[in-house]
């Protein structure tokens, strides 16, 4: 099957197309073909999957539908889009819980066989939406894709029953010859990954053609699409989604630093699918430990550290919570550690698979006493492989906890990545301790362990099997710089302003945060500064793109460290008359703003367990711009 | 350092600061001793306690130590044991350490068979919170939290550890240093979990917790030696023993089948119970550890169960090796290349 | 609502959200009708659960119910049954939520025998995160977090929750409805803790994994039904029993003494074992817990054990009504003056 | 034994008396016997325990230093003073550890008996200070007490080493002479307690006795005192701890609201005292519950909680951290529960037996995704018992969980408490649900568990065992009102509102922040806003005094509530220009103020595991007062 067009063909710049169907249906599988048919085509590209905390809830329910989003475009993008430009609903309940999500420039193709009366009622429709005129304006598809599915599989050998579970692959093709998707890698995807079930290949290889065929020659679609490929800088690309980025992040850290990697974890989503990844990859020396809990995960990969392997643990919300107490122990042993939280919508177990920022505060005032580390945050599902690497640099240099958030979008969200020259990575050097570093009075050479680089202030790191440098360390307070229990009141108040002091002082480590403000000197000046972290980059910087290209003037800048802050944050700050704060959550960076720089910064929230639209931050940032005031999309959301 | 140690090699510079008389400090002369006559070296020795007062244990010891938190001690040395197989990891623990706050990663360990020796110190009390009772206080004692006694049924440590698959579990108690030598050494030879409870005296809380059966004339009568291969006999003179009761074809019933203690001369030598540490089904070593109700009546001490097992952390290494050895050790250009590519000129 | 009940005064108005051909559904059953057979009433009862497909349970009963965090419904349940004796308190919990995060409060809930019944859905595998290995998957299973095969030995939860003291432990199935009702009606009959474990077939993540003694055609050979005091034969022709080897007169070690599956024409009727639920020592239910190394081979189901031993909450309980007798209904004058007082004019 | 003096009386406003001696000597057992026979002579007083964590560290060495100290005055004081008047050393060790804390003003008495070399080496002497002219400058009284506490039980019959363990007593005895004390009470307690043991009783009369004696005789003392008793409130008193305060505050609180009271706790230093006192009251039906962790304690107490009890856990700094994730889900329930934390030096492990201010961050943030929650500190001892019982109430009143902070220093301190008219309290009405809140549209009557109340938005608290009302609650995200799980966007972005509105709507129902500033409106007003929270309070009160008594003007705002604020805490800062906040931790509550009020306060930091001396605090404001830059407390203590 060629490529051939025999409508009419008309050029887009960017398509966002969203499969809907039930948890059963496949939707997070044909999502997924077709971002790598567009991904090898040459497409920039971001997905988004939206799927329910239930396994499989009932068929045909608002709570079983199963959703992916992908923009596809020939330009650089950032964000999965906001409005679908089409709709794929495979029952009644996909297009009701979608139908929020759309407008009437949506194009819809239904999968008109689900559409009878059980599954209306299951979806809660008292009328078919179909035919009472509700969608009066919308432009709909009816393609009866389960009937022409079992069709096609006749005299396949499958049943009926079964051969109607490939109707996704038939939605597949159709939208792939709608929006001129090349086949070859689907067709040879599936050769490979269903081998082993012959019949089911043939039934699927059998759909994904009727639906493609059924878009050549059915006279329903009044033209076919074509996405042409984005100018990418040259290289080789793959495609990766945040988790992914971070497993391979920690592989690449652990090469880089010359440690054996050793994972702590416990399953919970959306973190799960890091130890699945990493647990994959035992021939890189990976160790993967499924602890019993959250607690023994930290604790295990403290004892990994304290045995000299480059020890992570990998959790969300709850388990973040969970290991707070051992936080504050590794801080207290000073030794280092990674702890990537995956936020997701709380509070409580919350909407598990659904994205939130809202642990920012937790990760960094989250433990009893005084207790500080460096908390970082990764922007785009690529960006979680660099941020990685560098909160290991940051842990392993300075013999501390780092906290590291995604969320849940980044997790399950992909885009293509350029593979990066490994070359390019600095080594990061554990710098173990081989020797005693103090001389007693009595003229014994000793190991002190809480004995610090003076620049860093960081302790040494001691290989346990070293002779000579047994040592003892503990939770209890420390004499500086002997690290003997000590209870003495003024060595408390040095010790803590010494751990404080190293984590401060990280950020002469770190670059300074960039600003992203074209009109920066031009004219009168930029008033706004919209200040972001987190995954909300690509909505923040796609909204200010269209902002300037309405000829007004707005600055972003987005920041990875979120303790300690850049250096020059105040500077900037300082800067605009204006800084609001995008946040999917209640204003936690905010406060953190405000306080420390007593700058009048506002929170524009979202807690919807979904990442913003950049057409929301746009909205909200011309009415700041034209003076109203500001507030949350939330309470757009609400009375509208 | 791989010469002969002496027990001053293995004694830190800090001083012990138990109270005086605790049995605490008698555990720490029998683990330095132990250790040089085993021919261990302090630095690849680590112990890692949780909080309490046996928790003090590690700084009292010149190797390397970890004094960790509250009940995470297994833990903690789990990942020290899976990602560092050459060293020898000890973890110190208390009654409330291990089996209070810190009971599910104590059966976790032993499930694993996780490569670490646990020393449980069974005072039966909380010590370092002054007193308050603890998941093997025996019912009815007064505390500081039960003025009018603890209505809480205690664990048998031994019992749990069976119920979790532990691959070796002793016992011993603080008053008999060669035993506990002994049982340091055996855990110390055992490849996988260890888990050893000492009876240990709190003679601040709960003094003469464990007099009944360890006082110097107490024992011969209260205390039920396990010795491998030998029949189960004990008192003066040697004329107690274990039976098992089905031995006399009592099996339809009723609440008397299964071990207890008979008179050799009833029963004859021959029905004597002969201990098998090494038997693969736990039932009799469980069997042994239900024998007395506390420790008010004849208990047994010494090795219940010492069965060999694959280590977890060997086991771990092997899948390594194992997939290494299949799919080739890893480079990072295969790893980036795991799916799909593509190729933007 | 003290007029007998029907099904329907059970089921909740939520639509049930496992996946179609799930374990969990039958057992949903089983536990309705059994409610309305024993006269429980709606209002009276509560089910506490954790986190995990099975924890849903609490929304599908028209009762009092609350979906708790990962591992914790033993503890809410405590609370709520030491302070409420009134109320039937059922803790619904998987094999993750029970075993892994959860097992400490578990095995202490079982040690103090709080009045709860634990119905522990075991799946051997975590299926709401979508198929890690759990503490009961088999060795060698592959799984998303373990693609070579899981190293962690399994724990036998009745195994467990006998060497926790369990006062009350029984295994079921999820193929055999009234054996569910049977058992679940003997564990709401139990005063204190009571444990059943489910094997429960998780159809999307771990298909299959009881089908060798759970499937029609396999349970009569491969289910070994405890009946109290009935000789434990099962088999087609019930020609296999359990025997107490020992009987044989063989105590003087090896591996083989205690309890083996024989035929029964080799040994005799005589020989076998006749089950004892009430057997005051656990070491004989514990011994048939470890007949069988995994369900795939013959496997007792039905109650290992039931003693009547004093309830948590109702000691609590007599304890406060012991002290109010003995120093009076306390009032807050007197509260307030259990210090020394003097008065300023 | 009759208080006859023979020597010069001289009278004093106040004694600040510092007992210190080995871990066993008995230190904190005469220190309350002090504070009692003070008390009921009529003083106002305040006490202040110190000990170290281990229960028995060795002898004679400065880690087993326990001590006691206490101020008694002839008027209202808060604190238990700054420098000790006078100083008891029972032992080298216990001169060497408290000499950072006194001055040539001090009078030092110590038992020479104990100054033999071995001891002086134990402590870290080099020679001996009675002997080697360090102690020139400083009026010190040479005590052979062991030796004379061993003569007075010749022929009691007692061994001489059980003997000279009586020597605290006659420690105590000598005081009581020197300071004017009524010894009967001293004398009848002993004969109480002791009446089991005759030979221990005769023993420590014989010490206390001739501890007197030796006083009246030895014509060591140029003079005795007298401290007159305080013009205090008329009533009837007792002294009481904060931890005694609360564990009666919790009793009177469960009797206001007829609720059962149910503790879960897991023991833990300094909050394990709550536990004890509780355990004792049975007979007023409390039930108590040691569960075998903190996880366990605060769920069993929510579990209660759903029952219809009063369910309260109580723990300290690492606890807290374990129950992050319990009270996440309580406050997701919207159930009362209380949580009270008695702070301790962190991080980790820390100090367990020292104080300190640091859990409050973690108190307001310290749980996964948006979860807040109201938090109340006490200020003093006996506030304790008010501010639990006005926890309670808002607990209750508003269905979440509360969490109050008290530290080491208020649960261990104490002082007179005047007994309070329990007719004084309001009722607490749980207002528990009786019958369906909703009628359905098919006019079925049904409950919905989270239909709230329009003024406070409380849901309903519904008795398991109420017939028509089951109902299911959960962690996950609910329906709003029906309460049904839901993943619906906008309804999580309203809860989430819902949530914070609730706690935020607090502020409504609660006092506005008292200032204490006598100078508002006078001439150029008050320029210096003094705000704290917590026990810091007895500190700046009289810091703030004596600063006034200089002629000096500042203002002091002592915070109950940290969450919410009190509604007029912006106006009140708005007022003055210079905003200081006294902390024991590194500016937690000034970060609050910063970040809501954008105001410019600065933390005064003290983290030494010790509570702010008033010279400290009076010290700071003058400087700050005069322009100086100000700094912590401990940038003092560790420079000089
Ligand atoms: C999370 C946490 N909870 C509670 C404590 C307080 N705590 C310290 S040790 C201990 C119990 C000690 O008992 P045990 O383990 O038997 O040791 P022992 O002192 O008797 O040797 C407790 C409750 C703590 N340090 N951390
Ligand atoms: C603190 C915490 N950690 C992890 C999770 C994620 N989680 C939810 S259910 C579950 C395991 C479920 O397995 P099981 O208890 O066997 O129940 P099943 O789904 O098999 O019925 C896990 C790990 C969570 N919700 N909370
Ligand atoms: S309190 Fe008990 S266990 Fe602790 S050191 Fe003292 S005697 Fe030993
Ligand atoms: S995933 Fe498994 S256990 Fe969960 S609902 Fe589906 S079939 Fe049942
Ligand atoms: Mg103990
Ligand atoms: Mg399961």
């Amino acid at each position: 099957m060629t490529n051939v067009k025999t409508t009419n063909v008309k050029q887009l710049d960017k398509l966002i197309l969203r499969f809907a169907g039930d948890s059963g249906d496949g939707m997070q599988l044909v999502g997924d073909r077709f971002s790598i048919e567009s991904a090898i085509f040459g497409n920039d590209l971001v997905t988004l999957p939206d799927y329910p905390a239930e396994i499989r809830a009932p068929a045909g329910t608002l709570p079983g539908v199963s959703a992916f989003q992908i923009q596809i475009a020939d330009h650089d993008i950032l964000t999965p889009g906001d409005i679908p430009d089409a709709l794929v609903a495979m029952n009644p309940a996909a297009l009701k819980a979608n139908f929020r999500n759309i407008t009437s420039a949506t194009t819809i193709i239904v999968n008109s066989d689900s559409f009878d009366e059980r599954s209306l009622a299951k979806a809660g429709y008292s009328s078919n939406p179909l035919t009472d005129g509700s969608l009066a304006g919308y432009k709909v598809y009816e393609v009866p894709m389960t009937s022409l599915t079992v069709e096609a599989s006749k005299d396949s050998g499958a049943k009926p029953r079964d051969a109607e579970r490939a109707k996704n692959f038939f939605a597949l093709g159709l939208v792939s010859w709608i929006y001129g998707r090349p086949t070859k890698d689907v067709l040879d995807w599936m050769t490979e990954h269903f081998a082993s079930k012959p019949l089911v290949l043939e039934v699927n290889k059998r759909a994904f053609n009727a639906g493609y065929n059924f878009g050549e020659t059915a006279e329903l679609f009044e033209s076919s699409y074509e996405i042409g490929p984005a100018k990418l800088p040259p290289g080789e690309y793959t495609q990766i989604t945040g988790n992914t980025a971070i497993a391979w992040g920690l592989v690449v850290a652990a090469d880089l630093s010359r440690l054996s990697l050793f994972l702590g974890s416990y399953p919970i989503t959306p973190a799960s699918d890091i130890l699945h990844e990493l647990a994959k990859h035992k021939n890189f020396g990976v160790r993967t430990f499924q602890a019993e809990d959250e607690i023994s995960a930290v604790q295990a990969a403290l004892g990994a550290s304290f045995g000299g392997s480059l020890g992570v643990t990998t959790t969300s919300g709850p388990g973040l919570d969970l290991k707070a107490e051992t936080i504050g122990l590794a801080l207290s042993l000073e030794l280092p550690l990674l702890v990537i939280d995956v936020q997701r919508a709380g509070p409580s177990t919350g909407m598990p698979t659904k994205p939130e920022q809202s642990d920012l505060l937790t990760a960094c005032y989250g433990r009893h006493g005084e207790a500080p580390l460096p908390v970082l945050a990764a922007k785009t599902p690529t960006d979680c492989f660099d941020v990685v690497i560098e909160a290991v640099r940051i842990a392993i240099k300075y013999r501390t906890p780092v906290i590291l958030l995604s969320d849940a979008y980044l997790a399950n969200g992909s885009e293509p990545w350029r593979l990066p020259d490994l070359d390019g990575f600095d080594r990061i050097d554990p710098g173990f301790a081989d020797s005693p570093n103090y001389e007693e009075a009595d003229g014994r050479r000793v190991l002190y362990p809480y004995l610090r680089d003076a620049d860093t202030l960081a302790r040494p790191w001691v290989l346990p099997g070293t002779p000579g440098l047994e040592h003892r360390i503990g939770g209890l307070e420390k004499k500086e710089p002997s690290g003997e229990v000590s209870y003495d009141p003024i060595n408390h108040a040095l010790m803590t302003r010494i751990r404080r002091d190293k984590i401060a002082g990280i950020a002469r480590d770190i670059p300074p945060v960039f600003v992203d403000d074209p009109d920066d000197g031009v004219g009168e000046g930029t008033q706004l500064l919209v200040l972001g972290w987190g995954s909300t980059y690509g909505a923040i910087t796609t909204a200010a793109k269209r902002v300037r290209a309405r000829g007004k003037k707005v600055a972003h800048a987005h920041l990875t460290y979120l303790n300690p802050f850049p250096s020059n944050l105040g500077d900037v700050l300082s800067k605009y008359s204006k800084v609001i704060v995008p946040e999917c959550n209640l204003g936690q960076l905010t406060m953190m703003i405000r306080a420390k720089f007593l700058v009048d910064a506002h929170c524009i929230s979202k807690v919807q367990g979904q990442p913003f639209k950049s057409s929301e931050l746009e909205r909200t940032i011309i009415s700041v711009l034209d003076g109203q005031v500001q507030h949350g999309i939330d309470e757009d959301g609400v009375t509208r | 350092m791989n010469t002969q140690t002496t027990r001053k090699d293995w004694v830190s510079d800090q001083e012990v600061r138990w109270c005086p008389g605790c049995g605490d400090y008698s555990v720490l002369m029998a683990m330095q001793m132990m250790l040089v006559t085993a021919g261990a070296t302090p630095e690849n020795t680590v112990f890692v306690s949780g909080i309490g007062c046996s928790s003090r244990f590690p700084y009292y010891m010149n190797t390397y130590g970890v004094h960790s938190i509250h009940g995470r001690a297994p833990a903690f040395a789990t990942g020290l044991a899976i990602s560092r197989p050459d060293l020898d990891v000890w973890v110190i623990t208390g009654d409330g350490d291990a089996l209070s706050i810190g009971g599910n990663h104590f059966i976790h360990a032993l499930r694993r068979n996780i490569n670490i020796k646990i020393l449980l110190f069974n005072n039966q009390i909380y010590g370092l919170t002054k007193g308050q009772y603890s998941p093997t206080t025996e019912i009815g004692h007064i505390t500081k939290s039960s003025p009018y006694g603890s209505l809480d049924a205690p664990f048998n440590p031994v019992s749990l550890a069976l119920g979790a698959q532990g691959s070796f579990v002793a016992r011993t108690h603080d008053m008999d240093r060669q035993h506990m030598i002994d049982m340091f050494k055996r855990a110390w030879l055992h490849k996988g979990a260890a888990m050893v409870e000492i009876y240990q005296n709190c003679n601040i809380y709960n003094d003469g917790a464990f007099e009944k059966i360890t006082a110097k004339d107490a024992r011969a009568d209260n205390l039920i030696p396990l010795e491998h291969k030998k029949p189960i006999i004990f008192g003066k003179e040697k004329e107690l023993g274990v039976i098992l009761d089905a031995a006399d074809g009592n099996v339809t019933g009723g609440p008397s089948v299964n071990l207890r203690i008979a008179k050799v001369q009833d029963v004859g030598q021959d029905k004597i119970l002969v201990h098998d540490e090494t038997r693969e089904d736990s039932s009799l070593a469980f069997a042994l550890s239900r024998l007395s109700r506390g420790v008010f009546e004849p208990t047994p001490i010494g090795v219940f169960r010492d069965v060999s097992t694959p280590e977890y952390g060997a086991q771990v290494a092997d899948q390594l090796d194992g997939v290494k050895a299949k799919k080739g050790t890893g480079t990072l250009k295969q790893l980036l290349r795991s799916g799909p590519t593509w190729t933007v000129d």
